[in-house]
Formats: structure tokens, sequence, C-alpha cells
């Protein structure tokens, strides 16, 4: 009875859980960035791959237990191992585990080590309790200086831009992030206060904003369209309100978008 | 009830001008270190002077003082070797510090 | 599984171990029934406590080791006359850790009285260091600016203030021993045990001191303030 | 030590007589052992009733999301917008919604309250405390006053940590990984924060501080008593796997723990002495401004998850060694391929040590750095898929008994697979761009850092409370608490991971997100919320099966399982100096000797004449 039962158990853990990743396909929201693929395929291929090992080592898991139960009479196989048997499996896993991962270096290598793409748009992404600023540094192409003494959340001035800084004076300071579709970015994530992340399901971006550090972030957009922004490290209190939005959009509308914002 | 521990330790006789020695020894490499203070060196080869000359004075105290050199060898090898690995493993966490160095908010 | 199968399992199972061809020797130190290492048990704690205690100052001063790479503008905030004061330190230190070996070879010799005599010099050294050590901070701590401290002090209390906390602590332990070995309570071992969390204390100083002090020390600054 | 050889050095002491020396302020490793099972119980319990809470509260925010999702498509003054308004308003008045400070405090000390109050204490304190000396034939630990401190150490800990319910400004709320500067300036925690205090958080890191010290001590007395303290005969490789998990746990609670003081102790500093270790110049919460400068916050991250690591194989490398030990007896077989489960334990000990920085690929930490983690972080399935083959290994050609403690075990290897196999993702610096602090990384640690690290407790309680208290649990009511746990936590975290493929961010306390309150995610999070619950009220199973056995259970034999290690040679419960006039039999046979071919019965103790193995049979050990 209880094997029985234990295999049931374990067949419908299995078949439950594959039945459920799989028909969920396509498993992830839609993606919209050119990175993303690569981390697509890396996920799709580990599911596969951990799939099969899930399926495996869970119904062997049930096969021995209901194939060795115990039974009148019945004695056990004396059977101390196989050093054959143990080394081929843990080359196996080596090679399979380490090789997948390797496969994985490309696309953060394109993210965090190579250089990134010129010319690109810059924009400075910043955290603070509870929400995101985002700075473009205008006509100039420069960001103007900040300082911490000049923030003053009641006149609206979130990141302590210095008015008297005259690189500064057109640069834009938005609640949402606007780029335009086609188009390498660069984001220099930073923070206010504590730390945030930056995460962007659909643009399989997702980068911690720490106080102190400046991170630049690599991406290029390929749809349009509107799209949440989400702080994915506790932040404090408000933590899950912390939302912003994120827009793709034409270069067409881009450029209006700039100009209609300019200040 | 630590009495049905180990039988007993090693015994070694007690060696007065080794550790006298080893004293004037850890003596003249701390004024070593406090010259080296006085002429400039670049901090970098300074502190590779520094900390090659303080893990002599550490082994001096471990093995002398400590009675490192009376244990058996593996018991030498488990203790050192364990910790120096460990405490290298912090290393790591150095690229870091040039992240934050460079990458200045 | 039929009975040839089972022996065919049998023979193809290697051995488990390098131990399995060989039956174990019972004159191996490891055979159990002894301490493998021959240590004594309480020496052998002690040097484990070592070993962790080690780790965590070597993570304090990789934290500040890390501030300092992070920070290119470092202040070299210690003059001459500091370095004087903590060579001083350094010398007390040693000193009683010569105290110490002597005193752990009064007890093993089985001289009571003068291995505890030595045992409470030592921690003599070491409230000699404390005070010493206590007045220099409290200088610092004078001539600190209000509110948060700049980095150099931070990672200055923190290093010495771990470091003094052992020593106040092994103060504590070298008077404590020696009444109770005067006593009879305690053994030559305990001494000898004592002995090494003291030079631990000590060997850890000769790390702080050069990583510390001499690291930081701009000598063009010469004496006073 | 054998009586032959050593009998002039055995003390065989008599219990204090006293109530308070002899059960409460003991030195015995038995009652000591028994305290830490009893802490964590007392902290499982508390822990779950604060994941229950909070569940509660996300299955309620759900349901007022889905109206609000209702609501929006309605008329704003249509009668049925009104009433739907009104339920609203009904389901916020109910008092278990929790305010987002509540929500996340509950959270932080639901995971540290797990983490160190139970999972790091009862596998190792309780069951290690309990049984290695026995296992290995000693009287006591081998710093029995030590032990005592250490026991005593972790109950200060924990009733520091209970106090910061009842300090002003409430429990932390900076999560169990309390990272900086929200857990190092008081200004960051809370809406409206005016002048000092956040106690709560400066308890909250005193409490780990001591357990830091606690467990330093106590893994000083573990190695001393492995390597120190085994009987004659009882070779390393003679010892039961159990003690092979508990030495190499041992090892990694002196080595981590020294590290994590060093976080606590500095982050201390920064919230009540003015350094600035962790905390960056120009911050910004309100005037005046924070004037510490400096520090970083990834720094605290290292030093946390140069212990964190670490600690996730001190919760289950213990687990893995009783269900090793289980699987084999229970199986009548000896353990598939002991010195690879032996080397397995190690390797996972040591490459553990090399892997912390896979929790920080998305921190802003040096990108190289994460590359090397991340493929050490796939070399740790290496081990770990040795253990899982050998335990398949293990049961093929068994003779298998299903007895509860046996069930737990089988749980746990399933558990293990399914929780081990979404470390294959996260471990993955580029995946874990889009996995990072989703419900994929919850799901995950819970099933192999918390419930399977769980099972192997439950299996523990199962197989040993007729040692520990001399009485059998009931086995229909534990199949029964099996059965429903299982199934509850499968379904409670293989949820999650569907959840975190969404993308579905940790820590939320409402769904204010769109893709948060769609139909799906809602309906998970009450799928979730409803079988833990279930799931939570089982335990009380568990509870009722202790409680009864304690009293009503059928009195156990000295060896009822026919189990081979030296705990079954004596009595049960065992007598106070463990082995009757301190007498230990010399060891001869290794630790998994079932169903030696020509053997008299299916098991060879390890304390039986050489005789009792027959000469024919192959070599083990």
């Amino acid at each position: 009875m209880t094997p029985l039962l234990f295999v049931g158990m374990i067949g419908a853990l299995v078949a439950l859980t594959l039945y459920f990743f799989a028909t969920k396909a396509p498993i992830l929201p839609p993606l919209i960035s050119e990175h993303g693929q690569l981390i697509d395929d890396q996920i799709y291929l580990t599911l596969i791959i951990t799939g099969a090992i899930f399926a495996i080592a869970q119904l062997g898991l049930a096969f021995l237990v209901y194939k060795y139960r115990h039974r009148e009479g019945a004695k056990a196989t004396y059977l101390l191992g196989s050093h054959k048997l143990e080394y081929t499996w843990s080359a196996a896993t080596l090679v399979l585990f380490v090789g997948l991962n390797l496969m994985g270096q490309k696309v953060w290598a394109e993210m965090h080590l190579n250089e990134h793409p010129k010319p690109a748009i810059e924009v400075e992404v910043t955290g603070l309790q509870f929400k995101w600023y985002i700075r473009y540094p205008g006509k100039d192409g420069v960001f103007g200086r900040r300082d911490v003494n000049m923030i003053n959340d009641a006149e609206g001035n979130f990141l302590g831009l210095d008015k008297t800084d005259p690189k500064g004076a057109d640069d834009i300071v938005m609640g949402s992030l606007t780029v335009p579709v086609g188009v390498p970015v660069v984001m220099k994530i930073g923070s206010r206060d504590v730390i945030h992340n930056f995460g962007v399901r659909e643009l399989r971006v997702k980068q911690d904003a720490v106080p102190g550090l400046a991170v630049y972030i690599p991406f290029k957009a390929t749809q349009t369209g509107s799209y949440e922004v989400a702080c994915m490290e506790l932040c404090g209190y408000g933590h899950y309100q912390m939302r912003s939005q994120l827009n793709v959009v034409t270069m067409a509308e881009y450029t209006k978008f700039l100009a209609d914002n300019a200040p | 009830m630590s009495d049905h521990g180990a039988g007993h330790t090693a015994h070694h006789e007690f060696n007065l001008k080794e550790n006298l020695g080893n004293w004037f020894f850890l003596l003249a490499l701390t004024l070593l270190e406090v010259w080296l203070a006085y002429i400039h060196l670049p901090p970098v080869t300074m502190l590779v002077t520094l900390l090659g000359l303080s893990g002599l004075k550490a082994a001096g105290i471990i093995a002398i003082f400590m009675h490192m050199k009376f244990e058996k060898l593996s018991f030498v090898l488990v203790v050192v070797s364990l910790t120096v690995l460990t405490i290298a493993l912090l290393l790591i966490i150095v690229p870091d510090a040039y992240v934050l160095q460079n990458y200045r908010w | 599984m039929s009975e040839a199968t089972a022996e065919k399992a049998v023979e193809g199972a290697a051995p488990a171990t390098a131990a399995a061809a060989h039956a174990p020797v019972k004159s191996d130190p490891w055979y159990g029934g002894v301490a493998p290492f021959g240590t004594d048990s309480k020496k052998f704690g002690m040097w484990l406590f070592i070993m962790s205690d080690s780790i965590t100052f070597a993570a304090i001063l990789m934290a500040y080791t890390y501030m300092r790479i992070a920070d290119p503008d470092w202040p070299l905030v210690f003059n001459a006359q500091s370095v004087v004061l903590s060579t001083i330190m350094t010398f007390v230190l040693l000193s009683s850790s010569l105290t110490m070996v002597l005193g752990v070879a009064a007890a093993e010799a089985g001289k009571r009285k003068r291995a505890a005599a030595w045992i409470f010099a030592t921690a003599f050294g070491g409230v000699a260091f404390t005070v010493i050590h206590a007045w220099e901070w409290s200088h610092v701590i004078h001539d600190l600016p209000e509110g948060a401290m700049p980095m150099m002090w931070g990672c200055f209390f923190a290093a010495t203030g771990m470091h003094m906390l052992h020593v106040t602590i092994g103060v504590g332990y070298l008077v404590i021993l020696g009444l109770a070995y005067l006593s009879g309570k305690f053994k030559p071992v305990d001494v000898e045990v004592a002995g090494l969390y003291w030079h631990f204390v000590d060997l850890v100083w000769m790390f702080v001191f050069p990583l510390i002090y001499l690291m930081s020390t701009d000598m063009t600054k010469g004496f006073g303030h | 030590m054998s009586a032959e050889s050593a009998a002039e050095h055995v003390h065989v002491h008599e219990p204090p007589s006293s109530f308070i020396r002899r059960w409460i302020f003991s030195t015995d490793h038995k009652v000591v052992g028994i305290q830490y099972w009893i802490l964590a119980l007392v902290a499982a319990f508390v822990g779950m009733w604060l994941s229950v809470v909070f569940r509660l509260h996300l299955a309620n925010e759900g349901t007022i999301a889905q109206l609000n999702n209702q609501l929006s498509a309605l008329a704003p003054d249509s009668a049925q917008a009104q009433a739907l308004t009104e339920q609203i308003k009904a389901l916020q008045a109910k008092w278990f919604v929790l305010t987002p400070e509540k929500y996340l405090s509950y959270l932080t000390m639901h995971g540290t309250i797990l983490v160190f109050m139970v999972l790091t204490t009862a596998p190792m304190g309780g069951f290690g405390n309990y049984f290695l000396p026995i296992q290995i034939g000693a009287l006591d630990m081998a710093f029995p006053r030590l032990n005592m401190l250490s026991i005593w150490l972790t109950i200060l800990s924990f009733i520091t940590l209970m106090a910061a319910f009842f300090v002003p400004g409430g429990p932390p709320n900076s999560g169990w990984t309390g990272y900086p500067p929200l857990s190092a300036i008081p200004a960051a925690q809370g809406k409206g924060y005016e002048g000092p205090g956040g106690y709560g958080q400066d308890l909250w890191v005193l409490s780990i501080a001591i357990f830091c010290f606690a467990s330093l001590v106590g893994a000083i007395n573990f190695i001393v008593t492995t390597l120190d303290l085994r009987t004659k005969g009882m070779t390393m490789l003679r010892m039961p796997l159990t003690c092979w998990a508990w030495f190499v746990t041992a090892i990694l609670s002196l080595l981590s723990f020294a590290v994590l003081l060093v976080a606590g102790l500095l982050l201390l500093l920064d919230r009540n002495a003015g350094t600035s270790f962790f905390i960056p110049g120009d911050l910004f919460f309100n005037k005046p401004l924070v004037d510490h400068r400096g520090g970083s916050p990834i720094l605290f991250q290292h030093l946390f998850w140069f212990f964190g690591h670490p600690e996730v194989y001190i919760a289950i490398v213990p687990g893995m060694g009783l269900v090793s030990h289980l699987l084999s007896t229970f199986a009548r077989k000896p353990v598939f391929g002991y010195a690879a489960m032996v080397f397995a334990i190690f390797g996972i000990g040591i490459v553990g040590f090399f892997v912390w920085g896979h929790h920080m690929f998305q921190s802003g930490m040096s990108p190289y750095v994460a590359v090397a983690f991340s493929v050490m972080t796939m070399v740790v399935g290496v081990p770990s898929a040795i253990k899982t083959f050998n335990w398949l290994g293990t049961l093929w050609g068994g003779n298998i008994r299903f007895t509860s403690p046996m069930l737990y075990a089988l749980g746990f290897v399933s558990l293990f697979v399914t929780g081990g196999i979404g470390g294959i993702f996260l471990g993955q610096n580029a995946v874990d761009i889009y996995f990072h602090d989703t419900y994929f990384v919850v799901g995950h640690f819970h099933l192999i850092m918390g419930v399977a690290a769980i099972f192997a407790m439950f299996a523990g309680t199962a197989f040993w409370f007729p040692k520990m208290f001399g009485r059998m649990m009931n086995e229909p009511l534990g199949k029964i608490h099996f059965w429903i746990t299982f199934a509850g936590v499968n379904v409670i975290f293989i949820t999650m991971h569907l959840m975190g493929l969404e993308g579905h961010p940790r820590r939320y306390s409402g769904f204010n997100y769109d893709f948060l309150s769609s139909n799906y995610m809602v309906t998970c999070h009450k799928i979730v919320t409803h079988t833990a619950i279930l799931t939570a009220t089982t335990q009380l199973l568990l509870l009722v099966n202790i409680v009864y056995s304690l009293f009503a259970g059928p009195k156990a034999t000295d060896n009822p399982w026919e189990a081979t290690s030296l705990e079954w040679a004596i009595p049960s419960p065992p007598p106070f100096e463990n082995f009757k006039g301190g007498h230990v039999p010399e060891v001869h046979h290794g630790p998994y000797e079932f169903s030696v071919p020509g053997a008299a019965k299916d098991y060879i103790m390890q304390q039986e004449p050489p005789e009792a193995r027959p000469a024919t049979a192959p070599s083990a050990h």
C-alpha cells in the first residue's frame, strides 16, 4: 500500500510539474530586447535538460521504491558500490553542468564584460524610496552636476541637480524611462538612499541600484510598447509600490518626446 | 570531563635560549618594520614587505611560543592550511574594491 | 534478484575504501581510543577557536583593505608620535608573550608559585597595553569631528577595538587562571591552553600594528598633534 | 576508550541530584540535545505561524486586487461598483491585513527564526549533540560545560530575537539578509520615521552575534569530539555517515560564522558608533543629511554571504548524512559507495565556500568574479549529484521497509532533487539575470534548504524518538503527516517556481503591478496560501504524535529498527553515562553491515564480535 501510494505521489508530482511547465509555453513574458534572446535560449535549454533530469530522478526513485519494496522472504543484495559508475556519473554531471554554464557566458559578457556599444543613448536611472527617476543628458549629451545638498523633494529636485551648472541646464528628469526602438541604450544605474533593483521582465534586465556605485547596463529594445519597471530588491516598506514604466517608442516619437520635455 | 579526552601531550624540554631568541627576533623584525615606515616606500611595496615580515613574526610566535613545532605534522597542516585557505578566500572581494574605486556614483 | 546475479553484483563492486583492502590497524592513531593528533583535547579546542578567531580578525582587516583600495585619497593619519607609542605597545605585548612562555614552562616543571607569578606578570603586561591603548583612544576620540567618523577611524576602532576586547578578556582569563592554578584547581595543560590564547592575541597585533599604524603613517608630520 | 585498557581512567559520574542541574543547566549531552530539539520545535512553530499570517495577508491582497480589477471595468458610480467597493473595504478591515511594515517585519523574523533557530540548531545541536557521542562510543562531548554554554547562548539569542517584537518600532524589516543601508540607517526603515530607534534591528544584529558565538563553541566541541573521543575500532571510515555529516557541518560552522560575526559587528558599529563601513556617502532620506560616507553596501553582502552560503550546507548536510543512514537501514543494504558519500560531503563543504557570490550576481559586484562564482556553483552540482545517485544506488536491490522515518527520508531525496534543479537555473549568472529575486528563488531555497532539511528533522525525530524517550511514535499518524506535508510543500513551492517564471518579485506585500494582479498570479497566490494553511495545520499532527507517544506510545525495545550503529546497543532511553558503567564496547564492523551474505541475521551491529561476520563475505571496512 505505502509503496504504491509513494509511486502515485511521485508520479503525480512529475506529471503535474511537467504539465504546468510545458503548457505555460511560452513560459516567459514576451521578449523585447536583443540580448534577451540569448537569456531565453539559455533558460529553455536549461529547462529541457533539468526537466529530463527531474523526471528521470523522480521516476527512478519511485521505480526503485516499488520494485524493491519489502516482501516476505525477500533478501537485500549486499552491494557496496561501484567506482566505475561513480566516476562515470560524476564526470558526466561535471561536463553537463559546467558546459551548460559556459554556454550562458556569452550574454553575460555582452552585458557586463565587453565594451558597451557606441554610440548609444545614455540615461541615468536613480532609485529612491520609492520611485525611479530617469535623467536624460539633453541636447549637449552631457549630464549636469548633482549635489546631495541641493536635493529638495518639495521643489521636485529629487536628484539634487545643480541649477547653476550650464551643462545641466538642458537635462530632462522623468518618472519613467522612454527609449527608442532598435537603438543601443546604456543605463547608468544608481541610488539615492538604499539598494534598489531596476528590473524589467520583458527586457530581461535586472540590476541592483547600489548607493555610491554606478553600474552601466546596455540594452537594445526590439519592440515598441509600454512595460512595467519593478523594484526587485527589498528597499523598505514601500518596496512593492516602487513601480515605473518603460516606454519603447519609435525614433520619431523619441525625438518628439525629448523636444516636448526639454526645459 | 575533559579527562576522558586525549591521553598525553607530546612532551618537550623547555628551551629558554630558543624562546629568548625568538623574542629578540620578533623585536628586531618589529623595529625593521618601524624603520620601513620612516623611509618612504610605494604603498604596494610597503604592504607586501610588511605582510611578509608580519608573516615571519606570526610563524615565530606560532612555531615556538605556541609550541606548534612540537605538534604532529598532520595537525600543523590541518590547522594552518585550513585557516590560511579560508583567509585567502576572502581576497575574492578585492576586485570589488577596485570596481567601487572606478565607478563611484 | 536471483542468487547468481546477487553474487555477480558483489563481485563487480569495487572495495568501498582503501581501508577495505586492509583491515584497520590497531596501532594506527586513527584507529580510535586515542586522540589521533596526540594533542590534548583542550589544546585542540583552543586551536580551533584560534582558527575561527583569526578568520574574524582577517575579515575585519579585509574590510579595512577593501575600504582603503576603494578610496584613493586615504588619509595618512598617524604621525611619528603614534608610531613610537604603538611600538612601545608592541614591545609590551611581545614581552608579555615571553613571560607567558616562562609561566607555561614553570607550570610544566611543576613550580606552582613561580608559574603563577609569571602568569600575573603577563596579565600586568596586558593591563599596561590596555592602558596605553585606552589613553591613545581617548585622544583620538577627543579629536574626532562631530557626527559620523571618517572611515579611517572607523577601521581603526573596529580593528584595535576587537583586539583590545581580546586583550581585556585575556587579562581576566589570566587572572582567573593564575588564582585557580595557584589553588590547585587547574592543571599545567590549562596554563598551556591559556598561553595559546595569549600568544594568539599577540599574533593578531603583529598584523594590526603594521596594517593599521605603519601603513597609515606620515612620518613627516613629526611629533605632537 | 575501551573499558579493558583504560578502566582506571573511566570516571562514571552519578547524575546530578538536583533537578536544575540534571534537566535545565545540564552538561549532559543528551539533555542539551533535547533542549536544542525543543528550542527548534518551538522556533519552527513560531516561524511557521508568522508565515501563515503573511500568507493570509497575500491571499487577501490577491482577492482585493482581483476585486479592484473588476471594479476598474465598471462604471464608477454604478450599484455594482459600490457593492464591490464595500466588499473591498470589508476585506481590508479584516485582522490579517498587514501594513507593509508589519509584512516585512514578519517576513524578516520568519526567515531569521527558521534559518538560525531551526535549520541550524535542530540537525546539529539537537540530533548531533544527542547522538554523536553515542554513535562514536563516547561518554559525553569533549567539553560538556561548553556544550551547556552553547545551548544557553542559543536560547539567549532566541530570546533576544523575540524581544524585537516588543520594542518600540517592532521587529526589523530589512529581510533576513539585512542588507545595509536599509538595515544600517534607522531613517530608512519606516514611514514618517522620527528620531533614533530601530531597536528591533539592533536586537536582530545582537541576536545573530550571540548566535555566532554559540555556534562557534558548538562547532569546536563537535570537531574535537569526533576526532578525539572515538572508541577503539571506530576508525574514521567506520563512523556512520551521520557523524561524518556533523563533522563536516562543524568545520563549516567553525570557518564561516567567524565572518558573519564581523558583518554583524560592523553593522552594529555603523548603527550605533558612527562608523560607515556599509554606508556610502551622499545618502538622502530627509533633512538633515546622513553624514556617513565612504562605505560599501556590497562589502556587507560579501561578508554576509561568505557565511550565508556555507550556512545553506550547515542546514542541509546533517540531513544528507541522516538520510543516507536511514536509506541504508531501512533498505537493509549497505550504503552505496560509502567512501564516495564521504568525499561528496567533504566536496560539498569545500566547494560550498567558493560559491557565495552566486547570491550577488546582480548586486553590482565585479562581473569577472561573478563568472568564477558561477562556474564554481555548477561544480557543487557534482557532489550533490553523486549523493543523489548513491541514494538511488542504495535503494537498488534493497528490501525496503516502509516505516515513517524511511518515508521522510525518501521524501527528502525527492525534495532534494526538485529543489536542487532550481539551483541549476539560479547558479548560472546569465539565467539569474531573469530569475534574481523572484519567487523562483523563494521556491528553490525553501524546497532544498528549508523543507528538505525539515524532512530530515522529521526523519530524525521519528527514527530516534524511541531511543530518546523510550517509546515508539505512532506510525499511522506519522504516515498521514508525511503524505499531507509532502504533497503540500510540493504544491506550495512548485507553484512559487511557476510564479517566478512569470517574474513575480520577492518580498512584495501588495500587488501594485498589472502583471501581479493578473488572475493567474492571484490564483497562484491563493493556491499557495490555502495549501500553506493546510500544511501548517498538519504540523499539529506531528505535535500530537510527539505528545501522545511521549506518554502513551508502546515501549521501545533497545533496537526497534534493527539498526547497526552504537546507539542501538544501549537501552532506550540511554542511561546517564550512555554505556553502562562507562564501559564502551570496542567496534569491529563498519556502520552499514546489512544483509551480509552468510551472516546469522540481516544486520551486524558495530560492536558485535568479529566472528559475527562470516570470513567469506566480501570485505567492507
